[in-house]
């Protein structure tokens, strides 16, 4: 305890001295976010600097080991380092695939030559990574992806088509499912990483329903591969995407909980309420809206404190508990309903797409209305979750 | 009570189907989006479609329009609705055509309707002064001086404001905010001077503006109706908006639901069309059953405007209440139906849901209407 | 058109003469239902006198063949005949399955002996019958039912159970499907007509959830039938009982239009809203139960038109139309829903059982909201119309 | 906040089951029901349940309790729902016990609490005036007389007052209806003159009566608190109660899903175990969603008790609106899932359905809470 304590004045005396100004200011907007990469893009100078600086010392993977560049932290330090961060408001240095996905995949599953080849770059930021999981002909049954991988004896080629790889117009590189083995489904997929630079690969954004986004259509045209980038076992790569999936929908289930786009700008669904819908004796004047309202608070609240409850089961040892299994499908349909709540509670206001006459809060409650009818489709749709529930949870039979 | 077509009523129908493929596919919205076109529709096909006698389809022969009544005017939109197509058809023909043919005099309507049934003149409605619909909450006023009304306030949500080659502006000539009382219509030409109009670009890629008026004359004769009586012409207007806006919304949320049952029996997964599973079906089964009604409410307003029975309020309200409900869940129904792709731009889903939501918000949505229902039958 | 017109006026001075002053008054209770029979009762003489007169004239069966007791009425005088009924608000003259479901079944399937003898008895009221369909085994899988007939040379032996049988503790004669070939589902069905005196058949009256029930389990042990009494082919029943069904499910669905036990008693939804919960400026106190009310009067008007419109449909010679495949789930749901919100106006005054405290409408709503759960069940359950609907109507695949 | 239960807790829950299952099972409210019994529960197994600790749950040991606290008060209720367990829980614990807890002076807490703990005394809250849950709308008047006060008035639903030994009256001693001010709580002898018990048989074979005060005297030592005050303590104790029949209804609710799904695994149709139709699947996990989140809001709510949060009206109220929905639609659900089955008394879930719909009724339904929070939230 003592020695956390002197970590905590360490760390809180190093950021006082090395977090730049700027850099302790909030956001305003996506796009100065710092992905690193090749073509990295800083919003300002100082940007760079914060990320070199947290770079060094491993605090952009806290939690990796030094030998890979990563912090070497324990679990108590890092969520030290986390509240220090928070405590002076910090932005992120870095926001990587590389680290949230990639990197605990290579800790497990890759061998020495690729921990040390690719680990360290991730921490560093220089290089960008993007994921290729789905594919069009799979949606929801991702094992049954169709991009083509042939052992060419000294290489492999690749031929085939993905979707919704993030950023794949942006990234250097590439961790991406492909199929080894026609004859198998689950068994005939291995986890393979390549440069986006080599030749026939050709990444196009789509335009989504909400507008611009990172998403791309990703097609490999004979794709020449080095063996040594296959991770882990030919026809094993299952094993390593089951792990990252989950990992994936974990991160997507918090959204119930609101956060950005929520219309957290209109602070909150009563007060927008009252500035879209008027007050009446100081209550919102629609007494139907106002009780979806309440009803759509309820069950937020109810879901957040579910999962806390889940949070403490899992601390008190009781494992995650059958609870977690719905909240992917909770928080996302949740998060649905609060746009279409807001939605009728801004009126024409919620309604427009660009240009005057709406402000940009306004604007971004639009746009991320829209975005949120993906929630329940990316990451495992609702019904493949209800499917899990009902089988793994409830043992009902096929 | 009319609840099934006339030959006369289905071979409209079979028209207005066969144009609105040919001549106003969802391909033609989206071409209008993607070149940021100024005017938002078509004007040539707008002309087409008069000529076809669409634009003067609730207009009687004196004044060279067809005079097909509501229930053909309901056809037409409920295949507008199918391919939304983009035209001055609410604007125009359901709100300001309506609300002349009611309140007009001689020479206002002889002007006024026979330029509307020729597809010559786009006309808006500056009603709605706030994000929700309200058609007694107006702040703008209109003092007399003279022979002559100065306008002055703010309106939004014009649909086709931005276009309109003339105005009709309720404005308060007495009374305050939210009293019934004391509503008048004006004639206003756009280009008078202090009036101001901006575009607002709204999620469904059709045309509204914001306009303000400032200290803008205009001469009595621009009044339409009576002064301090326009409440209840608008409420008449409305209704037939509501009307109107509930059949396209029958043919937006026909068209959703058979392109989602068309992909429901093409993609695979887990090696089966999706539609095989018990779980969707009885989802599609529960949305055509709402359907199913829907389209008997539509077919009863349309009738109940036709016969101009005194229950057109009550089941004004039904509609517009039933269809924005129905058209919300069905839109999101399809689009999580549709997967990923119906996420994207490429596929139509979205196009319907965007156009559902304006739909719901123009002249009351669920809300609204069901308060007003209950109103109206006194509980 | 004008021998209608005397036919109405022979009629109406035929009613006017012929039915009795008491019969003229509405029922004041279930049990006033003059059902006919060897036990026949009558609430009083009058209902005997009443339907003794009606069954002369053929008028309890009015479009059935004179040959065989009926009316012999056209279906246009038949609706004259109703029509002057009405006017006059005359009780019915018997109430009997064998007119509603039997009939038109020997009608069509019967050979003339069969008919010679159970038609004339049904029109007169003599013999009361009862229908022996489902089984406890079988449920929403009727022709899944298991009672065993066996073809014992000169007699048929009858062993299984039946329930959902209504009034079979108090019905003479019973129509039944029984299985006569086990190695097949649909085609190993048979239509069976039989004495409930028969030695081996016992009635055990059913206690709902909403208290006592015309519903029996019956049992059937050993019990012999002469073989005249098969109607139409052997292993054919099925044909026979898809008939029957058919009607069943058409007379459930105008549920959702109310009517008895709808709470009609407490002036509709909106009056007892206001005097259960009381009226704040001439509306419903309480906002969010009006939103509900308006929600439920929509849909019921809306389910109406349908029905309507259905109905306008055929008789334009469209047929039927997609829209009548809803009718059995979305009434009864409609239905079931109206009940629940009835519950949700009258608090807990609409939550009593029996004895002081509660007038006997509200108890009246309490048993109906009861009874009404099973709407959704019988006749085919929502479950089984929305997979008729899903694949006949919709076209969708297994 | 504590949403994991101790090993203390967990023992206690493992007896509550345990005596809910051999000594109060479904078995036991028929019999009641069908005998018609005249207590509507059994006092001698109250008195078990009392030796066990369960009626002094929440009494210090001062006067004999086992001062479990609300945590282990839910965990009781919780166990008693899931076999419909008839008992004065409610009555006596929740509402009356609470009541002279918060209230009671020094001699009407040594009376009273050490009686209630020992199983010796049942009590009943008169409260209600209407069919509807109010508790400051009260037009039952006690009229200062000398030293004495004066009731008059009727009062409704109140649970277990056929058999109360003494009741606890809400009367008003100054104000009009609705007023939050005026209302004064008494101990009233049921026996004395004037007052008239009815005793109301109500769906879920549990009790109740309507009381009727006719100029009824009681002495100044009879009021419980302070004179015009009681609604501060009526409410506090209200929310012990809303939080306490809501944990009932969880295990209520636990019970007719876990029958259900037991059901859906063994019942064949068309060949297969109905549990395999997809479409019963997606209801079943929708429906486990729903109650893993009840569970979560009535811990959360019990927590809030004993830490004494000022949260508690909030969540009070969250707890009951959530758990009386959910309780309506998992009733409905499981009766729909066992089909013509779930129709008979034979079955149990019918009587689950019953008594959801009385609990719901009790303190305050989903519109009422609803209200309330948005009112305590103000907006």
């Amino acid at each position: 305890m003592e020695a956390l304590e002197k970590f905590r004045q360490e760390t809180r005396a190093w950021l006082e001295e090395n977090c730049p100004p700027s850099m302790r200011t909030p956001m305003t907007s996506e796009d100065e976010t710092v992905w690193g990469g090749r073509n990295a893009k800083y919003p300002n100078p100082e940007a760079k600097l914060w990320l070199d600086r947290m770079a060094e010392r491993g605090w952009t993977a806290p939690t990796w080991p030094r030998a890979y560049g990563g912090g070497g932290l324990s679990k108590e330090e890092n969520q030290v380092l986390q509240q220090e961060l928070r405590r002076i408001k910090a932005r992120p240095a870095l926001s990587s695939f590389g680290i949230w996905m990639l990197g605990p995949a290579l800790l497990e599953f890759a061998n020495e030559e690729q921990k040390k080849e690719h680990l360290p770059k991730i921490v560093r930021g220089e290089i960008r990574w993007c994921q290729g999981y789905s594919e069009p002909g799979a949606g929801s049954d991702l094992a049954g992806l169709q991009t083509k991988c042939e052992d060419k004896g000294d290489h492999y080629l690749v031929n085939g088509q993905k979707i919704w790889t993030s950023y794949a117009d942006k990234a250097d590189w590439i961790f991406c499912l492909v199929r080894t083995d026609p004859t198998k489904k689950h068994d005939g997929i291995s986890f393979l990483l390549f440069d986006m630079a080599t030749p026939g690969v050709e990444a196009r954004p789509i335009t989504m329903i909400s507008g611009a986004s990172p998403f791309c259509e990703t097609f490999f045209t004979d794709v020449k591969v080095p063996k040594g980038n296959l991770v882990g076992e030919l026809n094993k790569g299952w094993t390593i995407a089951k792990r990252l999936l989950q990992h994936e929908r974990e991160m997507i289930s918090g959204m119930g909980l609101g956060g950005a786009g929520s219309g957290a700008g209109l602070g909150g669904l009563e007060q927008a309420a009252k500035d879209y819908y008027g007050e009446q004796n100081g209550r919102v004047a629609s007494p139907s809206l106002r009780d979806h309202i309440t009803r759509q608070k309820m069950d937020g609240k109810a879901f957040a404190l579910t999962m806390q409850r889940s949070a403490e089961e899992a601390k008190a040892g009781q494992g995650p508990g059958a609870a977690s299994s719905i909240f992917k499908y909770y928080g996302t349909e949740l998060n649905k309903r609060r746009f279409e709540l807001l939605l009728e509670i801004m009126g024409t206001k919620g309604l427009g797409w660009e240009g005057e006459g709406f402000t940009g809060d306004e604007i971004t409650v639009t746009r991320s209305w829209l975005r949120s009818k993906g929630n329940s489709i990316e990451g495992g749709t609702s019904e493949v979750q209800l499917n899990v529930v009902s089988k793994r949870v409830l043992g009902l039979p096929d | 009570m009319a609840l099934v077509l006339t030959e006369e009523q289905q071979l409209l129908r079979d028209t207005a189907t066969q144009f609105f493929q040919e001549r106003l596919p969802i391909a033609n919205l989206r071409k209008l989006r993607d070149t940021k076109d100024a005017t938002g529709f078509d004007r040539a096909i707008w002309k087409e479609m008069s000529d076809l006698g669409f634009a003067g389809i609730m207009i009687s022969e004196k004044y060279g329009g067809t005079d097909f009544g509501p229930v053909g005017l309901g056809l037409v939109l409920e295949q507008a609705g199918r391919t939304l197509a983009a035209s001055p058809l609410v604007s125009t023909v359901l709100l300001c055509g309506s609300a002349v043919q009611l309140a007009g005099n001689a020479t206002q309507r002889q002007d006024i309707l026979s330029a509307i049934a020729a597809g010559d003149r786009i006309m808006a409605l500056a009603l709605e002064e706030g994000p929700h619909h309200n058609p007694t909450r107006i702040a703008t006023r209109a003092e007399a001086s003279g022979q002559a009304f100065r306008i002055s306030g703010k309106k939004t949500f014009v649909l086709d404001g931005h276009v309109a080659d003339q105005l009709i502006v309720a404005a308060r000539t007495s009374g305050k905010e939210n009293d019934r009382a004391g509503i008048t219509l004006f004639l206003v030409d756009p280009k008078s001077e202090g009036v101001k109009i901006t575009r607002t670009l709204m999620v469904d890629s059709r045309n509204a503006a914001d306009i303000s008026f400032d200290n803008v004359s205009v001469p009595a004769t621009a009044v339409l109706g009576s002064v301090d009586g326009g409440i209840d012409v608008l409420e008449q207007v409305l209704d037939i908006a509501r009307i109107g806006i509930s059949a396209e919304m029958l043919g937006l949320v026909q068209e959703v639901f058979d392109t989602t049952l068309a992909y429901l029996k093409e993609r695979k997964q887990f090696g089966k069309v999706i539609g095989s599973f018990q779980a969707l079906q009885h989802r599609m089964a529960v949305l055509f059953a709402e359907i199913e009604l829907c389209r008997s409410v539509v077919l009863d307003a349309l009738s109940a405007l036709e016969a101009r029975r005194n229950d057109v309020p009550l089941i004004a309200s039904l509609a517009k209440a039933r269809l924005s409900d129905t058209a919300t869940l069905m839109t999101n129904e399809g689009l999580q139906m549709h997967g990923g792709m119906g996420m994207t731009d490429q596929f139509d889903v979205g196009l319907f849901m965007k156009r559902a939501r304006v739909a719901t918000a123009s002249f009351g949505d669920g809300n609204f209407h069901r308060d007003r229902y209950a109103s109206l039958e006194g509980y």
